[in-house]
């Protein structure tokens, strides 16, 4: 059987730094076959070689055998080797149903807005969502974006279909659809690639494993070849334990407290408590309002209702009079809410606690200090000190985004998707590092959508439902089973989307 | 476009409290002879600004277009005084001068255009630059002083400023259909979507095997033609030309596209709103010179906060997380 | 020939509007004509859009042109006037033109038209040709002292005649400016006996507006300045349009030719020429026709 | 900063040339006098453009500059004329009228800025509303003519353009102070770091609890001061301000940033690259000035063709590899 798409002793280099050395690599018909490997490991630079984006600068691609003939990522499209890329690919100002079509959009002279529109309902009906065509993406949370790349990737003809971490940003739901759509294209006969930090997913969709490490190919295994541990083990050259660090009892004080809390429009009515030491979960589907409530607790939304900070009644209006009170957020939209993408990573690093560098003037030494703890600390892993953020691998920018937060020192941090995108070596240093932090008596909200993660660090878990607190589970009873319940709607397992407005405000299933 | 956004309709509310305002001031206002002056007036800026709006969208912009209709101006007259000895008094020779002009304004865009995309300059340094030239070649031209079209050809082309159908006269005609065919190709062709993904992200469109060079030289292009467009209705209205000829066109241009609502930044672009942009504004005008309420020293001051107040309409509302 | 080597600046305004383009034209010719000439003799000229690029273009002469004599049509008369003293104060021959300086005995040679005059002549004539009742309507060009002076001296001429001003915009002697100002007031005004455009470019469009509106019947213009186009029509007798008054263009050809000659020629040539703004009719239209002159 | 980026060094290659085309055409040109002369004069754009710098580098734009430039010369010069009486012809009143002039600056730039960052208003439609309304209060209190210092005043006000430290007079060193303190504000301090933050992608900096609209707020009141600034040592070289002070400013300091490398649409600043900007533009003008090659008509043609090879030298390469 012959490879549809190859890469044949494959370099690349940016600049003086190569980070692919030599990698060989075959895609065939029918086959899911998946890349992973650390942060920086080369995946991206590797699936944009593939897809015509880049070139590499020695070895060759093959197509059917052949070189491949494109010199772009849309010749390469036209050539029916899509990808989907890491960071997202979407005309803001633009509509759905545009960007999904954008380049080859239908009709003659008149553009065809109705079938355009009407094909991506049904792509987009097929996936499970219920985005409109005709939103603008600048109005879509970061999951729904994703997931109309994934509707765009799609609607091609594809031979090829590489997703760069398609599922990193998803919920428990999408991941759904999107398994099913890639079974149903392994069915088609098309050759899949993706990148993943889930083994449990590598393990789960992978006909084909292959385990890359700082640019080179350490392994290569087939389906049930190779255990999740295995992969952990090869991806980061030694063995892992203790995946997450032991739970430690929360101090009984009350640091921060909501009541009747409301973002129009997407929040309704929260109320919670969270108590000094603590690793609060918040747990729900997408658009359940879960990023809502925490731009709107640090002042990026306009809201009502109190909030009450170590026993006294404040406002914030905006994120620096949360910073002055010891809160922070770290955001789940890395690229357009995160990081400067084209600035450098101490310029990054600081930019939320630049009063700490300096009254007047900036000490340029003490930031380059903080970057080398930073870098130690988080392992950012990244191939110059001058390398424009933008430039860093995903995961590495996740860190910078992580160190970034944390360079704050805040009391209170709420973190939207910690790990996302951050491979299981690195995940599990930044676990650690959120338990310590609860150690020295700082406070921590998790919201994450891998159920995994949520369940294995919160010592409580808070489950939205439809901008609504539907529940709160604790100690044992932190399982999937109940998560997922409340989260669909108790005991609606048939029924996704249940009416919202007969539920109680919180329903609590505490033991 | 389902949903009714008050702040989308920002300029036409303006324009209408406008238009009350002026008949309320002097009722002559309504009279079809004022609607012909102001609409035929407007159509200038008018022509030229739906083509901004599609430079400006893709995330470009034009500081040239005042000193091209100049230059254009300048050598359709020569054009035509040249060529009537020989091809005659007739509107043959009118047809060659509009040729001079459309295909002149349609060079001079593709000139700012290379510049743009080939070379890599900064649009506003690129047009600055043409900016200064064309107005220096007509003035040269010129020999500092006024281009005119002899008596006889002047007469002859004269009606296409001046007649049409009843009181819609030629310009007006024009500016309705380039603008009614500008919206159109906004909202309706491949060209349209094209220059709104540019202006948004001109890398996704990239990505998207959008052509994106010549798409945007494209915009230049049909600006240019656009601004020849222009020049052909100018042209018979004053038969002359000079180097203080579209003195200020180009802020006129680009300030009707943005009180219409389009980004400055690029990325929406919306003809329509363009037109009751360039409306807005000739208004104003007009409105001043029929009321003598404050010292003609001031008009500049009324004007300026007249455009304040119309875009003050359209501010949007904060959305996730803006402010 | 051979005389002594020296250099003339000749600093001006640029070719913004039609009466200065004229004065470019007459001043390049006249270089032209006066090199051949006196082939000893070098000119500097230089051309600026505001005061301040003058004052510049000035600083440049001194510095890096060495020149012996400066010939001035100050842009805006008060902040030109320090600049040309000190060049005064270097010991150079100074001429200023048309716009005076704001100083008295600066300047060794003041070459002017007359803008009280301008204004006067013209409104001597409305007076005359005017009944009281009759209505008129003005327009001014761009703000300055000059044109503030030649408005006064015109209300001054009417005064007591009984002619009503109907109203008094800014055409920025500027023909477009000028036709959007005269549609308008031919929409607001139902009755305008007579103009006075004040300038021969806003002249043209004044006219065009009024022909487009058909209502050519009931009004004349008066312009200023002498554009040829005008002059050749109230030669031929044009209703609307029965005079002009001069400003000719063509005093900055006297002021450099009077200065060189103070160099070549033992004449003294220092003092005032005012070169009065006088009226054009159709009887002594021919002698005010320069056809090849491009204003 | 540690490899040597040629097209960050491109402004600089040009004003080199320049200088060198400027010494071939005339000896002159190096002499003292007349580098004093052409630094002396750069000074107003040159502190004015330090300013639009930092407005430029946070996403901003201020086309009003040129008028509130007018505006403020008009007020300080009848600020001194109606204090004299009363003070006397001394430093004192002179300092009042430079108290005038920043603090009036300082105003006009805080109304800009209030308007673009509370009112939520396009930069460019707000600060188009501002350059008619301050030309036109300009106009309006000179009468349609010329504001000018009482001659003794004037007498007493002059030094402080003409003279100096030698060669080097007020203005030079004014200039030369703000643009080191520019450089340094933009480099090494928090302001600056905001401003580049908020200028690449001003979410980012909010969601960096950044306060995104004090620090616009505040790139416009620098401005709005510096101005103010460039007023103090204009006023003392003519005496006199009117309509027409100040006519086209905003470009030439827009023109001067972005030739020296600052993007239009914000992010990057550079202070340093923006005083070459503005030189080269005055050497421009003053090269043109050296020798009688060409007809002054075509001035303006030269003018913008230097201002585009300018920018043609600091074009970035497209990154290796990327397609
Ligand atoms: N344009 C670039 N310039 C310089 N270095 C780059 C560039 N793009 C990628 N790199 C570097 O190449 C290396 C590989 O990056 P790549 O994005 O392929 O990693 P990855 O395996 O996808 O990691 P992740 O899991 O974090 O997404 C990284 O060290 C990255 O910093
Ligand atoms: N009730 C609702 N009806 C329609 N859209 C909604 C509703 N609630 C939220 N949304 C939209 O869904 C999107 C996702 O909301 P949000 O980001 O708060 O979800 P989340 O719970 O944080 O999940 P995630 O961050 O994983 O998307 C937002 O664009 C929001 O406007
Ligand atoms: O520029 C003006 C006018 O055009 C006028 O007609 C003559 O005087 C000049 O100074
Ligand atoms: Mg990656
Ligand atoms: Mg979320």
């Amino acid at each position: 059987m012959t490879a549809v798409l190859a890469l044949d002793q494959v370099r690349r280099s940016f600049g003086p730094i190569e980070v692919l050395h030599g990698v060989d690599l075959a895609l065939h018909a029918g086959e899911v076959h998946a890349l992973i490997g650390e942060n920086g490991a080369g995946k991206s630079t590797i699936m944009k070689i593939l897809g015509g984006f880049l070139a590499p600068t020695a070895g060759q691609v093959l197509l059917d055998g052949q070189p491949a003939p494109y010199r772009s990522g849309p010749e390469a499209e036209a050539a029916g080797v899509i990808v989907i890329h890491q960071e997202f690919n979407l005309a803001q100002d633009l509509t759905v149903a545009a960007n999904v079509f954008l380049g080859r959009e239908l009709g003659g002279w008149r553009l065809d807005h109705r079938a355009m529109r009407e094909q991506t309902a049904a792509l987009l009906e097929r996936l499970n969502t219920r985005i409109s065509p005709d939103a603008l993406i600048r109005e879509l949370s970061v999951p729904d974006r994703q997931m109309v790349e994934i509707a765009k990737a799609l609607s091609r003809d594809a031979r090829v279909l590489i997703m760069d971490e398609p599922s990193a940003v998803l919920t428990h739901r999408e991941v759904g659809a999107l398994y099913d759509q890639i079974d149903r294209l392994r069915a088609a006969g098309v050759a899949l690639m993706f990148c993943s930090h889930r083994l449990d997913e590598v393990a789960h969709l992978a006909d084909r494993i292959t385990v890359l490490r700082d640019g080179s190919v350490v392994a290569r295994a087939m389906r049930g070849e190779m255990s999740e541990d295995g992969m952990a083990t090869a991806m980061v050259g030694r063995e892992l334990t203790d995946f997450f660090p032991p739970k430690n009892t929360a101090q009984s004080e009350t640091v921060l407290e909501l009541r009747d809390f409301s973002v129009p429009g997407a929040v309704h009515d929260i109320g919670l408590t969270l108590h000094r030491g603590e690793v609060l979960g918040i747990a729900g589907l997408i658009g359940s309002g879960r990023t809502e409530l925490a731009e709107g607790l640090v002042g990026l939304r306009p809201h009502s209702g109190t909030l009450t900070l170590k026993g006294r009644e404040i406002t914030i209006r905006n994120p620096r009079q949360a910073a002055e009170a010891g809160l922070a957020y770290l955001t789940e939209d890395r690229k357009e809410a995160g990081l400067l993408l084209t600035k450098g990573l101490s310029e990054n690093l600081t930019l939320s606690a630049l009063a700490k560098f300096g009254r007047i003037a900036i000490d340029k030494r003490a930031e380059a200090r903080a970057l080398d703890t930073a870098i130690a600390e988080f392992d950012i892993r990244t191939p110059t000190r001058e390398i424009a953020a933008g430039n860093l691998s995903g995961g590495n920018q996740q860190k910078l985004l992580l160190a970034k937060t944390m360079l704050t020192d805040p009391e209170i941090i709420v973190i939207d998707e910690p790990t996302r995108g951050i491979d299981v070596g690195t995940k599990r240093q930044i676990y650690a590092f959120i338990r310590k932090l609860a150690a020295e008596g700082r406070s921590i909200i998790v919201i994450s959508s891998e159920l995994t993660e949520v369940m294995g660090l919160a010592d409580r878990v808070l489950v939205m439902r439809q901008g609504r607190l539907a529940g709160e589970v604790a100690g044992q009873d932190i399982t999937e089973d109940n998560i997922v319940r409340l989260a669909m709607g108790v005991g609606a397992e048939a029924d996704p989307i249940p009416e919202p407005k007969s539920e109680p405000k919180s329903k609590a299933v505490t033991p | 476009m389902k949903r009714i956004n008050f702040h989308v309709l920002g300029p036409l509310v303006a324009l209408v409290l406008l238009i009350l305002l002026g008949w309320f001031l002097n009722p002559a206002f309504l009279a079809p002879a004022n609607i012909t002056n102001v609409l035929a007036r407007s159509a200038f800026i008018g022509l030229i600004a739906v083509g901004m709006t599609f430079v400006i969208t893709s995330g470009g912009l034009d500081l040239s277009v005042g000193s091209m209709a100049a230059f254009l101006a300048g050598i359709t007259i020569m054009a035509i005084n040249a060529l009537a000895p020989y091809t005659g008094v007739n509107w043959g020779t009118v047809l060659l001068g509009m040729g001079v002009a459309l295909f002149g304004g349609l060079l001079a865009g593709t000139i700012n255009g290379t510049l743009i995309t080939k070379a890599r300059i900064e649009p506003f340094i690129v047009t600055l630059g043409t900016m200064g030239i064309f107005r220096s070649l007509v003035t040269w031209l010129a020999d500092g002083g006024t281009l005119s079209l002899t008596s006889d050809m002047r007469t002859l082309y004269r009606p296409v400023y001046y007649s049409g159908i009843g009181w819609i006269t030629w310009p007006i005609i024009t500016f309705a259909v380039v603008a009614i065919l500008g919206e159109l190709m906004m909202r309706h062709t491949r060209f349209g979507r094209y220059v709104e993904a540019i202006g948004s992200n001109d890398r996704v469109a990239r990505y998207s095997a959008v052509n994106v060079n010549r798409i945007k030289l494209m915009t230049y292009m049909l600006l240019g033609a656009l601004v020849g467009l222009a020049v052909i209705i100018y042209v018979p209205r004053l038969g002359s030309a000079s180097g203080s000829t579209g003195i200020g066109w180009e802020l006129e241009a680009i300030a009707s596209v943005i009180i219409g609502g389009t980004a400055l930044k690029g990325g929406t672009g919306r003809v329509w709103g363009t037109v009751v942009g360039v409306l807005i504004l000739s208004l104003i005008d007009n409105i001043l010179n029929l009321t003598s309420l404050v010292s003609p020293y001031l008009n500049g001051a009324i004007q300026g906060v007249i455009i304040v107040l119309a875009v003050v309409l359209q501010r949007e509302k904060r959305t996730a997380g803006e402010r | 020939q051979g005389g002594e080597k020296k250099v003339i600046g000749i600093s001006i305004p640029s070719a913004t509007h039609g009466f200065m383009g004229g004065l470019n034209w007459h001043a390049q010719e006249t270089i032209k004509r006066l090199n051949t000439t006196y082939p000893h003799i070098e000119f500097v000229l230089s051309t600026a859009g505001d005061a301040s690029k003058q004052v510049n273009d000035i600083e440049d002469m001194i510095a890096t042109r060495n020149i012996d004599a400066l010939v001035v049509l100050p842009f805006e008369s008060e902040p030109l006037t320090a600049p040309v003293k000190s060049v005064k104060e270097a010991g150079k021959w100074v001429t200023v033109v048309d716009r005076g300086l704001s100083e008295e005995g600066i300047e060794d040679l003041y070459v002017a038209g007359d803008n009280t005059a301008f204004g006067r002549v013209a409104g001597d004539y409305f007076k005359a040709h005017l009944k009281s009742g009759a209505k008129i309507v003005i327009l001014r060009g761009i703000p300055t002292t000059l044109d503030n002076e030649r408005v006064e001296a015109f209300e001054k001429a009417i005064d007591g005649s009984g002619i009503e001003i109907l109203d008094k915009q800014h055409g920025n002697w500027n023909r477009d400016d000028a036709f959007k100002v005269m549609q308008d007031y031919l929409t607001k005004f139902p009755q305008i006996d007579a103009v006075w455009a004040a300038d021969d470019d806003m002249a043209l469009g004044v006219l065009e507006a009024i022909s487009a509106s058909k209502r050519e019947k009931e009004m004349w213009v008066i312009g200023g300045a002498g554009m040829k186009e005008i002059v050749k029509r109230i030669m031929d007798k044009d209703p609307q349009l029965p005079v002009d008054v001069t400003y000719p263009p063509a005093l900055i050809s006297s002021a450099i030719e009077m200065t060189v000659l103070n160099f070549e020629s033992d004449a003294p040539m220092s003092g005032r020429f005012i070169i009065g703004s006088r009226l054009i009719t159709p009887e002594n239209a021919a002698k005010f026709y320069f056809p090849d002159s491009p204003f």
